[in-house]
């Protein structure tokens, strides 16, 4: 049943992807989770919604997008809206079901920074900042995160929280008012987390395959908790592997692998 | 009444150092040819806003023309950061540049408050979220009806907001399609407007409720053809994604950046100039 | 998901007695043949909203169907007053109807707060008129950032929103074009839609940035053609402003309006059964 | 030059006409309204942009339209968009250099009661309600009002405001801190009248040819001022005639003239 061989890269975006229920109304994010959606529509969800920030609703691109505007997404697109809309009509409205976030930081109540590293005045790194971010947290009926996991990117306290995910865990979000559930999953490359029940802290719920408990710990800047019966994530399919492959074959075909434009 | 005149015009007559300036184009139809321009008048002490300042801002950034950044999202689409920008303000050169960062909710309702003659926008958001603190444009109302707590963001009303779009007829009337972003929306909340587009023509043709600026809310029309490359117009030409690439490496350093805005830019006379330099090192057939 | 039915069961079984509804459509595509449907299902207690009850809501409340009304102008348009509307109010026949007014401006908002998902919505407006006085729905606030004082109003969410459009498709996308009016808004601001259409295709064809309905936001498509008669609908057929024009004779009379509900619409199965009457009645082949 | 006889409807709808500019963007509302402003684009305003609430902009109708959203408007519109839009972006944005009103009551700081006879709660008359008229009153830079004069629709005080004229007179408008300069002039079918610079009460600037002082104090509810200069309203030109007649049968003809949905 499972593809012999596949890359971590590959049973995260697959991880991801099967948490994407058929018919839901979903808001991409560009990157990793364009890819998951993506491929969650060309398997198990074909009646999946996928809006983009952009303006495209119900769309079906046969490449992901490089950009969250590619016109291949307007042209598959069952309509295309202005973005004022999408935030305003579509996401605010409470029409979205998942929210589908990447990140560069992230706490144990999977809340997210994209703004900053180090001091928000004298920053060491600006990041691209907040995009639709902190809203698709707020106002999607659930989250769910796919982020590449490392002692630096999965932090004891972020530099900025740019996106809301658990707050400051158990009811903080009610207390926010939030619309929204908030963040269910976090996948990753060596696991998937969810938050506990109770104190929503985040939890491993799975290992990828061949993934040990200590990888996990050493990749987390918190002391990970894990379930009880924390299980192994089930290995892609070779349909979802292949399925993946052929769309990011396409992909970069589509958009070129080489640079053209360099420096004179 | 639009005028339909060069862009070299139409930029010269309209935007002032010091002027409150969006460019808009949600990676589609980014004004690109505009961008170029104002590096070639050698505008400075811009306040620049946009929702995703991308390459283009990176240039305007890097070649020293903004003092000021109102944005949402800041990188180099599919590929990372933008370093120029980056530089600016970690570093503050070419000059030091004040940055004011908002959500894409935020700003899009911030636009539609201008273009509304509202002064505010009321919005879900930003609810435990730390851009407030470090936002002070960022304010929270009670609804009068249900007491919940929303924010309220002040509207955005640019001094000039220059969009692309694909065609005009010769009366100024600008249609446009596809990735509509936030154009129309900048464009009402400006108090001039600039349009360049790929073709002025006789007859729009639009379809039914097709989103159209009439020629009497924009101050200048001006035939760009090709005018958003590296960026793309639906219907015209695709994004050169490749161009997007090698930006990471051009803009990466500042002597290259500073050659390549002094080759490509500030020594060609136009857009059109531009393409045939881009062409002619990058070996593409006129 | 938009399931695809029958008039008739889509009204049974998404309205219910007591509920708020919005039938929208300005003075293009108004949902006459669902007015109808209420009536004939005999409806009562409803709460009805829509910015311009013309002769519709003068139907509808003739008929016995509404306790309390949303609106913001009343009148036959381009013929004089609702007969029925008036009796209703100044009178309490057929029963009493509690009345609620707006301005235009605040109605359209309101509708846009609910499809936005705000609990309400601010706009320039009412400072001076006495609609306040009598409207307790309309407060005011201050800008947060510039101490303007605007209205506030509170945002429609209809229990059901009600609109004819020209086309669906088999997985129920709704296309409207021509006059839109408040329909989107209304839609996306109810809790339940149902959306009449002129015909059911294969393909919508629509073109770039059209106006469309996902399925998904709908609850029930009705093939109903002819069902905005005698409005019109842009590229199906005319108005019939001699029905507007007729109606005010109807109506201005409790006991021929009844005459002319019981015949025309309680005594017909349903909208092509009122047609075939109509026609037959006033000499039109059919 | 001018037409030998006219009536005086014909009068008041040529004298409204010739106040709205070439090129000014106006919002028009229905009924004698929409004609004068129909007139001025067919004579001497052919670049006027009329605007009607139900979405067209820029929009030529052939015949004068029977609703504010027949088809006829939409056909010839430079652009339609939706209703929310009209009095967000182009009314309450400060698009509209020209606001055309009727009323039913009107006082003498050009206040406009659309909403009730009588009392509010037990009323004579409800009359069709505010509509678009209140922030096109606040809104437009200017405000045209055309009414036919009478003591019952010029009255001492209105029965409720509907529609912000003067206010008050003197500076009421301005600390009510409305956007637009409010009426600058009330077209009747007896006279044209403009608010006094310094109190905003109505004055009367020019009598209709033919229509003596006494006729505009018998149909005025307060004793109207007359201007020092007090001028002859110009007599409609045969164009000005010519073309209204004309625009006139071609709208009967279009919308039919004789009742057809009558009771069984």
């Amino acid at each position: 049943m499972s593809g012999s061989d596949f890359s971590t890269e590959e049973i995260m975006t697959v991880a991801a992807a099967r948490r994407l229920p058929d018919r839901a109304v979903c808001f991409v994010g560009i990157g990793l989770p364009s890819a998951a959606a993506n491929l969650a529509r060309l398997t198990h969800a074909p009646n999946a919604v996928l809006i983009y920030e952009s303006g495209p609703i119900g769309t079906r691109p046969r490449v992901l997008p490089l950009s969250i505007g590619d016109g291949e997404l307007a042209e598959t697109a069952d309509m295309v809206v202005a973005t004022p809309e999408i935030f305003r009509y579509w996401l605010q409205g409470g029409r979205v079901d998942v929210g589908f976030l990447g990140t560069a930081q992230i706490d144990r109540f999977a809340n997210l920074n994209t703004t900053v590293i180090g001091d928000y005045v004298a920053p060491k790194v600006r990041l691209p900042g907040a995009g639709g971010a902190p809203e698709i947290a707020a106002c999607a009926r659930e989250v769910l995160v796919i982020v590449k996991q490392s002692a630096r990117s999965f932090v004891e306290k972020l530099d900025f929280v740019t996106s809301v995910g658990h707050g400051e865990g158990g009811d903080h979000r009610q207390r926010l008012r939030l619309p929204g559930r908030g963040p269910t999953a976090v996948i990753t490359d060596l696991c998937v987390m969810e938050p506990d029940a109770h104190s929503r802290e985040l939890t491993v719920v799975s290992l990828h395959p061949g993934v040990s408990r200590e990888q996990v710990e050493c990749a987390t800047g918190w002391p990970p908790r894990f379930a009880a019966d924390l299980g192994i994530t089930p290995a892609p399919s070779s349909r979802e592997l292949d399925t993946l492959r052929a769309l990011q074959a396409r992909s970069a075909a589509a958009h070129g692998a080489q640079p053209q434009a360099g420096a004179a | 009444m639009a005028d339909i005149i060069e862009l070299r015009e139409a930029i010269a007559t309209h935007v002032s150092d010091g002027d409150f300036v969006a460019l808009e184009g949600f990676t589609h139809l980014i004004p690109f040819a505009a961008g170029h321009e104002l590096i070639r008048q050698r505008r400075r002490r811009l306040t620049l806003a946009r929702m995703t300042p991308d390459l283009i801002y990176d240039q305007l950034i890097g070649a020293g023309c903004a003092d000021a950044l109102i944005y949402s999202w800041g990188g180099n689409p599919g590929v990372g950061s933008l370093h120029r920008l980056r530089d600016a303000i970690e570093h503050g050169w070419p000059r030091p540049l004040s940055a004011r960062e908002h959500s894409h909710a935020d700003l899009a309702n911030a636009y539609v408050a201008g273009a509304a003659g509202l002064p505010f926008a009321v919005l879900r958001a930003y609810a435990g979220s730390d851009l407030p603190k470090v936002n002070p444009q960022i304010r929270f109302i009670e609804c009068p009806f249900t007491a919940e707590r929303l924010a309220a963001v002040p509207a955005l009303r640019p001094d000039v907001t220059v969009i692309h779009a694909q065609k005009a007829d010769r009366k100024g009337n600008v249609l446009l399609w596809g990735i509509l972003g936030v154009q129309k929306e900048a464009a009402l909340a400006a108090r001039r407007v600039i349009v360049t587009v790929e073709e002025i023509v006789d007859d729009l043709d639009a379809w039914p409720n097709a989103c159209i600026l009439p020629g009497w809310t924009i101050d200048a029309v001006c035939a760009v053809s090709g005018g958003a490359f590296p960026s793309y117009a639906h219907g015209y030409y695709a994004r050169d994604s490749r161009f997007y690439t090698a930006w990471d490496a051009i803009a990466r350093d500042r002597e290259t950046f500073s050659d390549w805005i002094e080759r490509y830019v500030l020594a060609t006379d136009d857009f059109a100039g531009f393409r045939r330099k881009f062409d002619e090192t990058h070996g593409v057939a006129a």
